[in-house]
């Protein structure tokens, strides 16, 4: 059983967080200059001896395909995190039965791979469907023909059960002073929840967040092998079409990396509007 | 001297290399592997690549040669070497039994078409399909391609014709679907055929393979395992 | 037709072909292979790695820097790919430099050097956490009664920064086995792979991936009792936290 | 003068935790104006106490009054009582204003905000409104320029003196005290205790729970001594410091140096 | 009786942190059976000071000599001073056992591992010789019961007692007590003060920073006050406590209590 430090060491291990930003100031030392230096030749060189001349013709693809990324990115934390709240505080407070099922829904989530989940999603579940008319009928099939449901479902229900995990831990964590004094003051349940035990866990969550966002960012290339066009896939096919091996991928970690340092700001600059101290 | 490894697609492409459950692999293109490299005295063994990675792999020499019904076409010759063709066969396309369309330009517009990912196929029907109104998905697999077309995910998937033919007749695509003609030929992206990949510059290898291929073709070993396959002659003309 | 029977069809489970039952155990066989082999690569660039960050020189610090920041911001996908086309031929570019000529990368080198790779950047910084949470005043009191740099390490800090660590390092064992899974888009055939070969040949497409689901989850579970156990003897002496 | 009105009255409290009982009978009434101090050994169930007079502890039998209107209790079929209407609780404990020993600020809302919570969520005061006694407030006690800070960034008497703002803002009958001190180090004692008794000489009832003796002493007109769950004794800090009757109370007053 | 032999002797000692310069020249000299307290204002550098005697923090300049034997200290390139023989300082550091305010007990080690750790992995005691000198010294400090405990399960009071039995393990010429009881809470503090006092009774050289006056007048025969960095005045308890002369002292000691 993993509480909220344990999952946050290793989601820290896996992610970039804001922690990792340099500082601005002091940055700037002899040998780093040397470094930087170095790091400046070895970029001309790839840049001077290997292959670029496929970038303008695939310019447009690789913009559309990070905007698919960032799609996939943004609705599957956002649902995926919505689902995270009912599973968390379901976990610390509700009876028994849904409290198991909860539980037994993370640890399965988590305990396989993500791979696995999406082609059990896409080419198990997904090639059910049209055997029932019904479906087949009904105003979903256009939807349920695409893959991309598939993608969303599946990066949705993964996100939703680490993050889950971590709500439990935030819930779990919230002082019980800080709750009793509510109580004390006449709250009710309902407001109880909405004022102080529900902000208070996100608050507490805040930092895990970032780091699960970063981590579902590095599994959305997982839905191209379901024929979804993200970046990846736009990748693979020029990777396929010009038969270079190196530079696509090169380029593709270093869009990763963009994307991931973006995220990374973004998530700084909210979570220095609530400062915490210490732990 | 050390083994030759041979490069598969790692992923079942019936009826040319399928693994079965034993994790042997059949199917035509294994007896023409090992009869080439019987022929050539070639020590081989088979080495499964994905197939999305099998240039590069042959090219970072994780691999020595690909026998995955690959097509000699003249992109692919910028980066690797073929040994001549060891089989060619039209390119068709087929869909649900229920819908009736050519396989033509127009009669696949506005219909999505599913390939397999790094083929002719996929250059073809981008080119003339792509660019006349339908979607081209591109599928990892010929399989997941077929799969999707029987699960109606797809209204047309155009391949090699054998390999339609296998699934044609397999329980899953007599039930669905049927052949909707060929394609028109295009040499310049449909390729002279199949050919072993080599690196480049192993032109010894290239000849030993080029010599086998002609031997085995003239003292009958090539007909006898084809027609456990086919009712046809794979190697066309 | 697939139809829905041939889901049940329990006998493409059995062991002996045409049950395909004993290709998927192979296949989870190489996966455990693979995360035992990556994992104890990692952990050893792990180690090394956070020594390298908190007592290395500044030139030493910034390139573990920069190997843990690249790692943890490019997708493991992506990196598995890279890796396992260019960073086996550089290595075999280095070897054939220092004259030991090319090596012949099996398949399950290839797979354990890549997931070692990645896991390596993952234990630096979990380890480098657990170092750095060794109160200060623990070592300190060492050095106070005259230990030796030496000794601090090897009978304080190293035994003090585990219950610390622990969690981390399982964690990374449970992420290990799972990433294997990613291996299937080089063609190794672990067992995400041979699931996708099994259910394509077979089309029971739900039966083996859920077939394949359940070893993966047996695996999980198995590693958490174990994780349990191994947890259980290094926290002696710490108070749970709830 | 009138006589002054009932704040509170406690009427043969019982607490029992499993097979210890805490509480065996425990009354007590406090008119308006008057500041009750318990003091009592560790364990002698003085906490307890208080928190069944709000009702977080829920009293296995006796009653509470606050302010005439008695907690209507029902019985929770495991030996217990349990409050019939939720709403009714929910409503007497803006009466009385609790201030924990540990705080209990919530972490996640500036001081302001802790200040204004629950005037305007539960009481339903406009934001304005909220925010202007809310300040008048931090300026009592002397928090006025830290309004903006999270909790986590005070000492612990600037923390505690947030904690009473807070409970002061929902302008209860009664405020209650759990040892407001004593997770303060001594330093900071001195700030906590010269607010409180700033209240007790406006006339603030209050009922609290100390173990700093000269300061009951001064400031409550009424001491409490608990022992073993009962009351041991009671009266005026004169005759409970000066003139203790029972061998308990004083042992106990004599073993605080 | 012989004239006692010096146990330590600081010469000149000075500390700088940045532009920070804490301690200015501060000598002191202990002799076998001393026991010496340092007494100041917060910041005043007591810790410091103390910290610069086994080389936990390096002087800026100055020398300290132990038992005759001065720290070979060589320039450090910074304006500093370092160990030139680290084995020395290793060496001498077992002459002096420090007993840290916040305990510093090792976590992952029983009492009794943490008392015989030192003995055997750096003096080289076996494990039997060292286990039956732990044990004598847990008896000694009322932990004998507790040897298999882990420091984490014992109250701030065993912990600190523990801590002492640590350094006394290593039979050290001279015990370094930074404000031993400041970590605690009031309850405890006695305790650990009891052993302190103890260890005083036997003549054990001792030097103790500590903001405990009356325990300071009681148990040291020489007592020292450090302001801004030097000594600002030192004597016998009376001569301090009784009759201070420097404005900064007597301040000082009004201030407390
Ligand atoms: N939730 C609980 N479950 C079981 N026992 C409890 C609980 N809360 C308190 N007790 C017990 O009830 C007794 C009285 O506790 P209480 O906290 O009221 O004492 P106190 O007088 O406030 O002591 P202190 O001065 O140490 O705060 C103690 O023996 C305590 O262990
Ligand atoms: N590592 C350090 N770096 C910078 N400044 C330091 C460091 N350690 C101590 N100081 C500063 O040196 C001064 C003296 O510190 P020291 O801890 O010796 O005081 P002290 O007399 O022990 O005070 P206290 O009674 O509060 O423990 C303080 O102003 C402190 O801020
Ligand atoms: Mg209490
Ligand atoms: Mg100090």
């Amino acid at each position: 059983m993993s509480e909220t430090p344990t999952t946050d060491i290793t989601t820290h291990a896996m992610a970039i967080t804001p922690e990792d930003l340099p500082a601005a100031e002091g940055f700037f030392k002899p040998h780093r200059i040397v470094l930087l230096a170095i790091a400046a030749g070895l970029v001309f060189c790839i840049v001077w001896f290997m292959r670029w001349d496929w970038i303008p013709q695939y310019l447009p693809r690789l913009g559309y395909g990070i905007m698919i990324t960032l799609a996939m990115l943004f609705s599957t934390s956002i649902l995926g995190f919505l689902l995270a709240v009912p599973l968390g505080l379901v976990q610390v407070t509700g009876p028994w039965p849904l409290k198991a099922l909860a539980k037994g829904f993370c640890t399965v989530v988590r305990g396989t791979p993500l791979l696995l989940q999406l082609w059990l999603l896409y080419y198990g579940l997904g090639s059910l469907f049209p055997q029932f008319p019904a479906i087949r009928q009904s105003f979903l099939w256009p939807y349920l023909r695409e893959s991309w449901p598939y993608g969303v479902a599946a990066l949705t229900i993964s996100f939703a059960a680490y993050e889950g995990e971590v709500m439990r831990g935030a819930f779990a964590g919230v002082p019980a002073g800080e709750i009793e004094a509510a109580r004390a003051y006449g709250m009710s349940r309902w407001t109880l929840f909405r004022r102080i035990w529900l902000p208070r866990a996100i608050h507490r969550a805040l930092p895990t967040l970032t780091g699960e966002t970063v981590l579902q960012l590095k599994a959305t290339p997982l839905v191209a092998t379901i024929t979804v066009i993200d970046v990846y896939a736009v990748i693979s096919k020029v990777r396929q079409d010009t038969y270079i091996t190196y530079e696509p991928l090169l380029l593709l970690a270093l869009i990763y990396m963009c994307l991931t340092g973006i995220l990374v700001i973004a998530f700084r600059t909210l979570e220095n509007r609530i400062p915490t101290r210490g732990a | 001297a050390e083994p030759l490894k041979v490069g598969f697609a790692a992923e079942p492409y019936p009826p040319f290399t399928s693994p079965d459950a034993s994790g042997n692999w059949e199917g035509w293109e294994v007896e023409f592997e090992k009869a080439i490299c019987a022929e050539a005295k070639l020590e081989c063994v088979i080495t499964p690549v994905a197939w999305d990675g099998i240039i590069p792999a042959l090219t970072s020499k994780k691999i020595d040669m690909i026998i995955g019904s690959m097509s000699i076409t003249e992109e692919r010759l910028k980066t690797i070497d073929f040994s001549d063709k060891y089989y060619n066969t039209p390119t068709g396309v087929i869909g649900p039994k229920s819908e009736t369309f050519e396989a033509t330009p127009e009669g696949l517009k506005g219909k999505t078409i599913g390939v397999q990912v790094s083929t002719i196929h996929q250059v073809y029907a981008s080119k003339y399909f792509g660019e006349n109104g339908a979607t081209v998905k591109e599928y990892q697999t010929q399989d997941e391609a077929n799969n999707d077309l029987a699960a109606g995910r797809l209204d047309a998937v155009q391949a090699d014709s054998i390999a339609l033919g296998a699934f044609l007749k397999s329980d899953q695509g007599k039930e669905c679907c049927d052949l909707k003609g060929m394609v028109k030929d295009d040499p310049a992206i449909l390729g002279a055929g199949v050919g072993i990949g080599i690196r480049k510059g192993e032109d010894e290898l290239k000849a030993k393979l080029n010599a086998a291929i002609k031997a085995i073709r003239a003292n009958g070993t090539y007909d006898t395992f084809s027609k456990k396959y086919f009712d046809f002659d794979v190697y066309g003309q | 037709m697939a139809d829905p029977i041939s889901f049940l069809n329990w006998s493409l489970l059995a062991l002996e072909p045409p049950g395909w039952g004993g290709v998927l155990l192979r296949g989870l066989m190489n996966s455990i292979e693979i995360a035992i082999g990556g994992y104890t690569f990692g952990l050893l660039l792990g180690i090394g790695g956070a020594c390298g960050k908190l007592y290395g020189g500044p030139i030493t610090r910034d390139l573990m820097e920069c190997y843990t920041t690249i790692v943890r911001a490019v997708p493991e996908l992506v990196l598995i790919l890279l890796l396992y086309y260019a960073g086996t031929d550089a290595l075999n570019y280095v070897l054939g430099l220092v004259g030991i000529g090319q090596v012949d990368i099996s398949g399950l080198v290839a797979g354990i050097f890549v997931i070692g790779v990645v896991q390596g950047a993952y234990t630096t910084e979990v380890l480098r956490g657990a170092i750095k949470a060794v109160p200060a005043g623990q070592i300190e009191a060492a050095r106070a009664y005259g230990m030796s740099p030496y000794k601090v390490m090897t009978r304080v800090t190293l035994p003090a920064m585990l219950p610390y660590a622990i969690p981390g390092l399982s964690n990374l064992w449970l992420i290990a086995t799972k990433d294997t899974a990613l291996l299937a888009v080089v063609g190794f055939s672990e067992l995400t792979l041979v699931t996708r070969q099994a259910a394509g040949s077979t089309k029971a497409y739900l039966l083996f991936f859920c077939a394949a689901g359940v070893l993966y989850l047996m695996l999980t579970l198995v590693s958490d009792l174990i994780i349990r156990i191994i947890e259980r003897r290094a926290r002696r002496g710490f108070v749970e936290q709830s | 003068m009138t006589k002054p009105a009932q704040a509170i009255a406690v009427t043969n409290l019982h607490k029992r935790f499993g097979p210890l009982e805490v509480l065996k009978g425990v009354s007590l009434a406090a008119n308006e104006g008057d500041v009750i101090a318990i003091i009592g050994g560790s364990g002698s169930g003085k906490s307890t106490f208080l928190r069944c007079i709000n009702m977080l502890e829920l009293p296995t039998s006796g009653s509470v009054t606050v302010h005439g209107e008695t907690i209507a209790m029902k019985k929770d079929g495991h030996g217990g009582l349990m409050p019939s209407d939720r709403k009714q609780v929910q409503r007497l404990r803006t009466q009385l204003g609790m201030v924990f020993q540990s705080f209990n600020l919530w972490q996640h809302m500036t001081i302001l905000q802790n200040v204004i919570e629950v005037p305007i969520h539960v009481l339903g005061k406009s934001k304005d409104e909220a925010t202007a006694i809310g300040e008048a407030l931090l300026h009592r006690v002397g928090l006025f320029e830290k309004r903006d800070a999270y909790p986590a960034f005070l000492s612990g008497g600037q923390q505690q003196r947030a904690a009473i703002a807070r409970a002061l803002a929902i302008q209860p009958l009664v405020m209650l005290f759990d040892e407001p001190t004593s997770a303060l180090d001594p330093q900071l004692v001195g700030e906590v205790l010269t607010v409180i008794a700033d209240l007790a000489k406006e006339k603030r009832t209050m009922i609290l729970v100390t173990h700093e003796m000269k300061f009951a002493r001064n400031v409550a007109n009424h001491i409490v001594f608990l022992a073993d769950g009962v009351i041991d004794e009671q009266g005026t800090p004169d005759e409970i410091f000066g003139n203790p009757k029972s061998e308990r109370l004083k042992k106990f007053i004599s073993s605080i140096h």
